[in-house]
Formats: structure tokens, C-alpha cells, sequence
């Protein structure tokens, strides 16, 4: 399956653009899609942290991504 | 439980934060307002950006606001955000806190501004004049 | 180190606080304000009236304030109360800190209230429908 | 001596005005202004507590007034 990830902040730098879609075997996992990310833009690795949210909630690494659902990189916070 | 969350690029409106979270059952309002400050670790800034996450950002602020609820005897709460391109000077964050009594105000409201900077998907970019950094990205 | 201290008669004006205490120095500024609540201990106020020894009550702030100063990182401090009759919904003080970081701003307003409640010679007499009585005078 | 001892909040009511003038011997302290007064008015001993204040600062009970001095009885405060 294709899954469009949105991108904040300095994920917008390291992705070149506000979403990037990225191609996932069916029932991958955030943990799966972190991997594949991380292949594809190795900066990444090099944040402070980031998390992957899933309709608008942070996801545990585990959880399973559909591609109905609304995913987004979320690097690490700064507002305020 | 009255919460008022606003995320939006127009200038902060102070008075009308003050004048939503006023009410004759409370005793004491705590108001916490964030301001750019025209340096970081004395490097001078020339201006910061916000971007938000906006859905998501309203939906992790309210949970905040709950906690806050739920934690303390507060009666209204107000957090409005700013997002775009902000000046020295100017004001990306106002939380205010309405209670009988002012412990429950003041501590519900730095709780609020703490977990705000925690967990809320908003990015801040500060510009200096040798280039700019997304605050607190790398390690 | 800059203060703003003032008592009068004059409704306290918010705005007018903020833009005072506001500075491109600071990051973040804690502002408490005091309103009369409608009830004490669940039985309907009418209206208050406030009674100040005008000149130690400014010598009494004006050390809190260099207490604050003394303690915590602080740029500005201000504090307005007001005396006379104020109904219900009304303000007395306003106290506004600013900081360069907010965790100062927070510690030192709050040390303010607190501080002024127990220390400055401020009087309040409260207004009920069956009689009046001054707050704290009696154990 | 004569002292004006000035009076705020319910002190101003239990005086019957906003200043009494006692008449005290010379080098009295602020404790013997305090009995004499508690003498022609026994409620200020009923108060929860009240200070003595001299030229606006709270004085102690030791401190001798003179009639230069700014006197004023401080009941218990109530601002903010």
C-alpha cells in the first residue's frame, strides 16, 4: 500500500516538501514505516527524537497503519 | 468547564483573552503570556516561525486543558497560539486560568504552558543573522 | 530592575499593565489579577470596598518587589491595586513579572500576591445582604 | 506626650474616626501605646492581631515613640 506521510518543521526540510508517500507492505507497523523513512532520508537519524502520529494521536511503535488513516511525522516540538 | 483553544496567524488579542476569561465566580486569573525574545544564549534573533500540526495541536491541547481540569478547581481556561512569521516583541502564546481561589490559577496554568512545550505539535524556527535553526531538532 | 507601583481609586487598567511590563528582553511575563468573586464561603457578596495606608502600603511593596528582584531573574515587576468600592466582577490588583525565562516570572509573581496579602497594610471590608465585615479581623 | 495614632480598617471603626490621640509619657514604647489604647478600647483585643506601625514600618513591641513619629495602628490586612 501507499501511505502519504504529512511533515512539520524540520521533517519538511529533510523530506524536501509538506508530505512525501511512501510504499508499505499491508499491516506495517510505525516501526516499519520509521525504517523505511530512515532509509530513504537518513537525517532522520540524526534528530533530537521524533514520533510518528496517526490520526492526529501519537502512535506506539507497534501500532498498525492503514492506509486510511492520516499519518504525520512529528519531530521534536517547540512551541510555546 | 469552559475551554477557549485557538491556533491562528492573527496577532494575539490580549484584552479579549482577559475579558472571555473573566467572570464574577472567580477570585483570581493567571495569565501567562510568551513573548519573543530578541536573543537565544546571547546570539541577537531577528525573528521566529510557527508552524502547527493545527488538528492534531487542538486535540493535544485540549487533553492538556482536561488534565488541568481535572487536576485543580479552575473554571475557565484560555490558551490561544500564534502561528507565522512573529517579530521581537511580539506574542505566540497566551494561556489564562480562571479559579476561586489563585493556587488552583497559577498552578493549573504553568502546568498547562509546561506540558504545552512538551507535547503540542508546534515548531518554532528561530532566524539569527548568520541563518536560522528549528529550535531543539538535533540534539 | 524596573518596578511599577501604584494605588488608587481608578479602575486598573490591563492593557495598559501589559504594554508597561512587556519588553524585548523577556520570554515570558506571568500576569496575576484579582477579581471580586460574587460569594464568600457560599454566601452572596454585594460589592467590597478596599482601604489602603497609602504611603507604607507603597513601602511595603516596594520591598516584596526587591525581595523578588533579589531572588529570581526578573527584568520587570508591576503592581497596581486598587482601593475605594469595587462591585462584583471588578479588579483590585493586577501583578505583572516578566523574565527571560518563564519559570522566574511564574515563582516571583506568585511570591508577590502571597507576600502583599500577608505584609501590606490593605484593608477589605466585605458587603453581604445581612451586614458587612472587614476580611481577616477577627480569628 | 500627645500622640495622633492613626487608624485604618475596622481599627478606624472600633476608634469611632480615622485618628485617636493618646496621651502617653515621654520615652513610652509601642507596647505601652498598645495597653493604653486596649484600655479605652478593650475590642482591639479582640482582634485577630494588629500591629503597630511607626513612620510606615512595622514597629516592634520594644520601640520607644516620640511625638515626632507617624503612629498607626495596622489590624490584621486584608489586600489583594
Amino acid at each position: 500500500m501507499e501511505i502519504t506521510v504529512l511533515a512539520f518543521g524540520i521533517a519538511k526540510d529533510i523530506f524536501g516538501g509538506a508530505s512525501v508517500t511512501v510504499a508499505l507492505a499491508d499491516n506495517a507497523t510505525t516501526a516499519d514505516l520509521k525504517t523505511s523513512l530512515e532509509e530513504k532520508y537518513p537525517r532522520l537519524k540524526h534528530l533530537a527524537s521524533y514520533m510518528v502520529a496517526v490520526n492526529n494521536e501519537y502512535a506506539e511503535d507497534g501500532g498498525v497503519i492503514t492506509d486510511r488513516d492520516e499519518v504525520a511525522i512529528i519531530p521534536p516540538v517547540s512551541g510555546g | 468547564m469552559q475551554t477557549q483553544i485557538e491556533i491562528h496567524t492573527e496577532p494575539l488579542n490580549i484584552q479579549a483573552c482577559i475579558d472571555w476569561i473573566m467572570s464574577p465566580d472567580s477570585g483570581g486569573i493567571d495569565v501567562f503570556i510568551g513573548t519573543v525574545r530578541n536573543a537565544t544564549k546571547g546570539k541577537p534573533v531577528l525573528k521566529l516561525e510557527f508552524e502547527a500540526y493545527n488538528k492534531m495541536a487542538i486535540n493535544e491541547i485540549e487533553k492538556i486543558t482536561k488534565q488541568a481540569f481535572d487536576k485543580w478547581p479552575v473554571q475557565k481556561v484560555l490558551v490561544h497560539h500564534r502561528t507565522g512569521t512573529l517579530q521581537v516583541g511580539e506574542i505566540p502564546v497566551i494561556i489564562a486560568v480562571s479559579a476561586a481561589h489563585r493556587d488552583a490559577a497559577f498552578e493549573a496554568c504553568r502546568y498547562i504552558i509546561d506540558t504545552l512545550k512538551q507535547t503540542v505539535p508546534i515548531w518554532k524556527k528561530e532566524f539569527f543573522e548568520d541563518g536560522e535553526v528549528w529550535v531543539a531538532a538535533h540534539p
